[in-house]
């Protein structure tokens, strides 16, 4: 069903936990469909030096938000906006069917922390302009 | 991993050692055609009919009333569908309950869309349907009550008897799915009022793809495949005839120890249950505490997903299943856990563990022992969870 | 008398040794139920697609067109029932022909006492269809052309590649019973035009229980069993693991020594067929003397009784089949060999010998020589043989 | 399917053949039903002294001529008359359901050459007044 490399990053994933100050704060996704992310970043002279997450979901969900963290650490603002819902699933080797919403989810969760840092600095971020990140993927 | 510990008995078992024996001989030198005249057919109509009669008897039933299909999906079709069009100048309104299997609830909506009218019984907290509810719904144009014998997720047994007597009491058919009680409760057709029943191999140590429809005799149905004579005109197709000799050892096994059975699973279902509660927190039964089937745990794990948590148990060899959405990549978690009133995230966390025949107690220390390293692990990474 | 010659291959056929044995570890080691996440279930979802796979491989269709069902006779109700259900806003007419296999015929006579129309097309007197009167017979409310490949009975082989043509042309849905064909001649079902077709595997040295429906892509027809999401939704019901892993062996067994089958079967045929021929007098054979299956050698003995017949080869170890009515205790001969315009009496004494993998020349001389015997001693009794 | 006892008849069939000039022949049966049995008496001072049957005809309908003619043989028309099918059909330990008719077929073929007997001889036998050995079996 998974391939290799989403089980590799489900049953060992990089970079779970929390960040005691973090610089932006990301949390997307519902309960009641089953699945949440919760991103922190921590971002000097616009690079995200260190980003943690959490994550209630399947294999998929898991999987997706710890490759999508090690996409964007070390990154400038300007490329992790970069890191879609695709290149995620693409560096993980693919994802069945039926779970490439989960994928979103990670996208989301990216892009909403990145939002939180961007209203704590009172920075315009161009891309987000229009990001809602109370908005369902399992809707798209 | 390879599987360790199989605790997934309901949704199919192995198939025991005398059953495919007793099923062999019927691929190799036995294989005439039940329709044929000659010595080699006679054999093998006169197996059918001894493996009708061994079923039958089990149930109290006439040899007669037993009719073989290809599993228990095709069983609640037929006598679903085929009651509705025998009877629809009689009324076109069908019961039913909101935690039946698909079998039972997709045919039904397909007959919805055919001009027929369905009332989906509530459950309670514990997965029980109401009688009064049951009572008050059933109108003049009602021409069948279907509810299942035992739930496969949660395992609450229904009270049988007293649907069928208030079935019979309006003049009623009532069919029930019995899939999952076959094999683990003692079941008499007439003492119970079952007009219809449907069964399974594969969920007791018998092959897959071989299952029966009981219809007691007098009941108005039609034939659901049309054809050749076999089945009494009622069901066409070469018969299965090792997978029905399989079905009926596996009968014979199942009801040569019942009681045996009954008391062993019990058993360790309740140490599994007390082990988990105790050495877990944040972790509720779903089903009912005492009505329910002997090898069934079914349980909801707060605070993480069913789907991570079976990946995670298969890494250590143990296979069980879930309600989770995330299972199937669906939005909406099981509708039976959604019937008995679990909140969409609770629901997300369900695990169901079922034992069987060859679960030992060891068995049961190893999926606590790893699934509380798991729940620990996977709570660890919940953005849900605060300790 | 035990059986010494099985020269009733057309209704069943033994399990081959190979097929058995991919089929044991499926009821086993193997035995995950395919919907499950863990990887006992995982494997069995592979070897159901690796099934699907080689199956769709040999007739030149995709994987996903492949639909396993219990046999043929569900193949046939399903494809005929649910297509006409699915396209009863377009038109309500169905031509099959008067020779079809009663899993055809009688879903057909259903259909029409819910508001369909059936034309049974004529045959010749070698049970051919009429191309002309099957182009006359399509109006703009014909749904569904079902014409078997090749017939049970009589072993004559439709032009299908044709049939198949005329439908396309006139937009309708062609299926094919093609459970005497599979096996027997090179399928593909792209070139012969077919929408849908109906297989079995125990025609072909697999295990009974288990068939097929090919539905090619875009064909608009309902699902046949409603519950879980087994055959992409379209039939429900744990899949028959160890029955479908056989039949895809059978195929592949099958498909392998094609050439090498037909061959010797029809030279078998052949010799069988010239020796009655040259030892009793007063016989005919029935069907198309070249467009035949290989194995089919279907005889009319005048004078003589076909029961009477099969019995007395059955004590001499030989099974064979009979279209005479007397077989069933039924008034009327069998419907094929009425529709080639055969007479009661004459119909009564036929005689159906199907040669298969197992037979040998030997075989082939034992039962010519039997059968001499034996209608020379009924033909003694009868009060219709004048010498 | 069938008894031992309609077996041994259908295998071993008592009394085939013909009678050269018998006193009484009977033919009932159709051959469009598949099934024809003709029956010969040779009858002395009112006892059947000899019987000879030939038959087209499944199983069942050879046992119950074989059976059905060692049942009047040695008999006289009184008694012969009174060998029903019914009795035919005990007499062979039972028949299956759907072959009942053919044991019918075997006591109206007696009857029919009782029947061809008395119109030879002028003699009028009461309980064949009604009889009309045309009529189908099958169809009873
Ligand atoms: C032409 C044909 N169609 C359909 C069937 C039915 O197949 P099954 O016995 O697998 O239901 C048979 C054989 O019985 C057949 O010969
Ligand atoms: C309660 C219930 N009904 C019906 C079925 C369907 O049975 P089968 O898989 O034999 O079609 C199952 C199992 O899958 C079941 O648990
Ligand atoms: S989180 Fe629900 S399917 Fe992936
Ligand atoms: S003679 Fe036709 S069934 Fe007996």
């Amino acid at each position: 069903m998974y391939s290799e490399k989403v089980m590799d990053h489900f049953t060992n994933p990089r970079n779970v936990g929390e960040i005691k100050n973090a610089d932006g704060i990301g949390e997307v996704g519902n309960p009641k469909c089953g699945d949440i992310m919760k991103m922190y970043l921590k971002i000097e002279d616009g690079v995200i030096t260190d980003v943690k997450f959490k994550t209630f979901g399947c294999g998929a969900a898991i999987a997706t938000s710890s490759m999508a963290t090690e996409l964007v650490k070390g990154k400038t603002i300007e490329e992790a906006l970069k890191v879609t819902n695709k290149r995620v699933a693409e560096e993980l080797g693919g994802l069945p069917s039926a779970k490439l919403h989960c994928s979103l989810l990670a996208e989301q969760a990216i892009k909403a922390a990145l939002l939180d840092y961007a209203k704590k600095n009172n920075i315009e971020i161009e891309e987000l302009k229009d990001f809602d990140p109370n908005e369902d993927p399992h809707h798209h | 991993m390879a599987t360790k510990v199989y605790m997934d008995y309901a949704a199919t078992t192995p198939v025991k050692k005398e059953v495919l024996d007793s099923m062999i001989p019927y691929y190799t030198e036995k294989y005439g055609n039940p329709s044929s005249v000659y010595s080699l057919g006679r054999e093998s109509r006169k197996t059918i009919d001894e493996s009708r009669e061994k079923i039958a008897n089990i149930l109290g039933a006439n040899p007669k009333e037993i009719y073989f299909t290809s599993g228990g999906s095709e069983a609640d079709n037929w006598a679903i569908k085929a009651v509705a069009m025998a009877n629809k100048d009689k009324g076109n309104h069908i019961i039913t309950s909101k935690i039946e299997h698909h079998a039972v609830l997709h045919t039904c909506e397909y007959l919805e869309k055919h001009g027929f009218e369905v009332t989906y019984l509530d459950v309670d907290e514990y997965g029980m349907v109401d009688l009064e509810q049951l009572k008050k719904s059933i109108t003049d144009k009602t021409i069948l009550i279907s509810i299942m014998f035992a739930n496969n997720e949660i395992g609450t047994i229904q009270p049988i008897k007293e649907i069928g007597q208030i079935a019979r009491e309006k003049g009623v058919y009532f069919h029930t799915d019995a899939v999952q009680a076959v094999g683990n409760v003692k079941i008499d057709v007439n003492e119970l009022n079952i007009d219809m029943m449907s069964m399974s191999a594969h969920k007791i140590y018998g092959p897959k793809g071989i299952g029966a429809l009981y219809i007691k005799k007098g009941v108005k149905i039609d034939p659901h495949i049309h054809g050749g004579a076999q089945e009494r005109k009622r069901r066409a197709g070469t018969e299965n005839v090792a997978g029905i000799v399989g079905f009926a050892k596996a009968m014979e096994l199942a009801y040569e120890n019942l009681e045996e059975h009954i008391s062993k699973l019990t058993k360790l279902r309740d140490k599994l249950i007390n082990d988990v509660k105790n050495k877990i927190d944040y972790v509720r039964l779903n089903g009912h505490p005492e009505k329910r089937l002997p090898g069934n745990a079914s349980f909801c794990i707060e605070f993480i997903e069913g789907e991570a948590l079976l990946l995670n148990l298969d890494m250590a060899g143990i296979a069980a299943s879930s309600g989770s959405a995330c299972t199937s990549g669906s939005l909406d978690p099981s509708h039976v856990l959604m019937a008995i009133g679990l909140p969409h995230e609770i629901a997300h966390g369900s695990l169901r563990l079922t034992l069987g025949d060859f679960t030992t107690e060891k068995d049961v220390d190893y999926v606590v022992e790893k699934l509380v390293e798991i729940v620990d692990r996977l709570r660890q990474m919940s953005p849900l969870y605060e300790k």
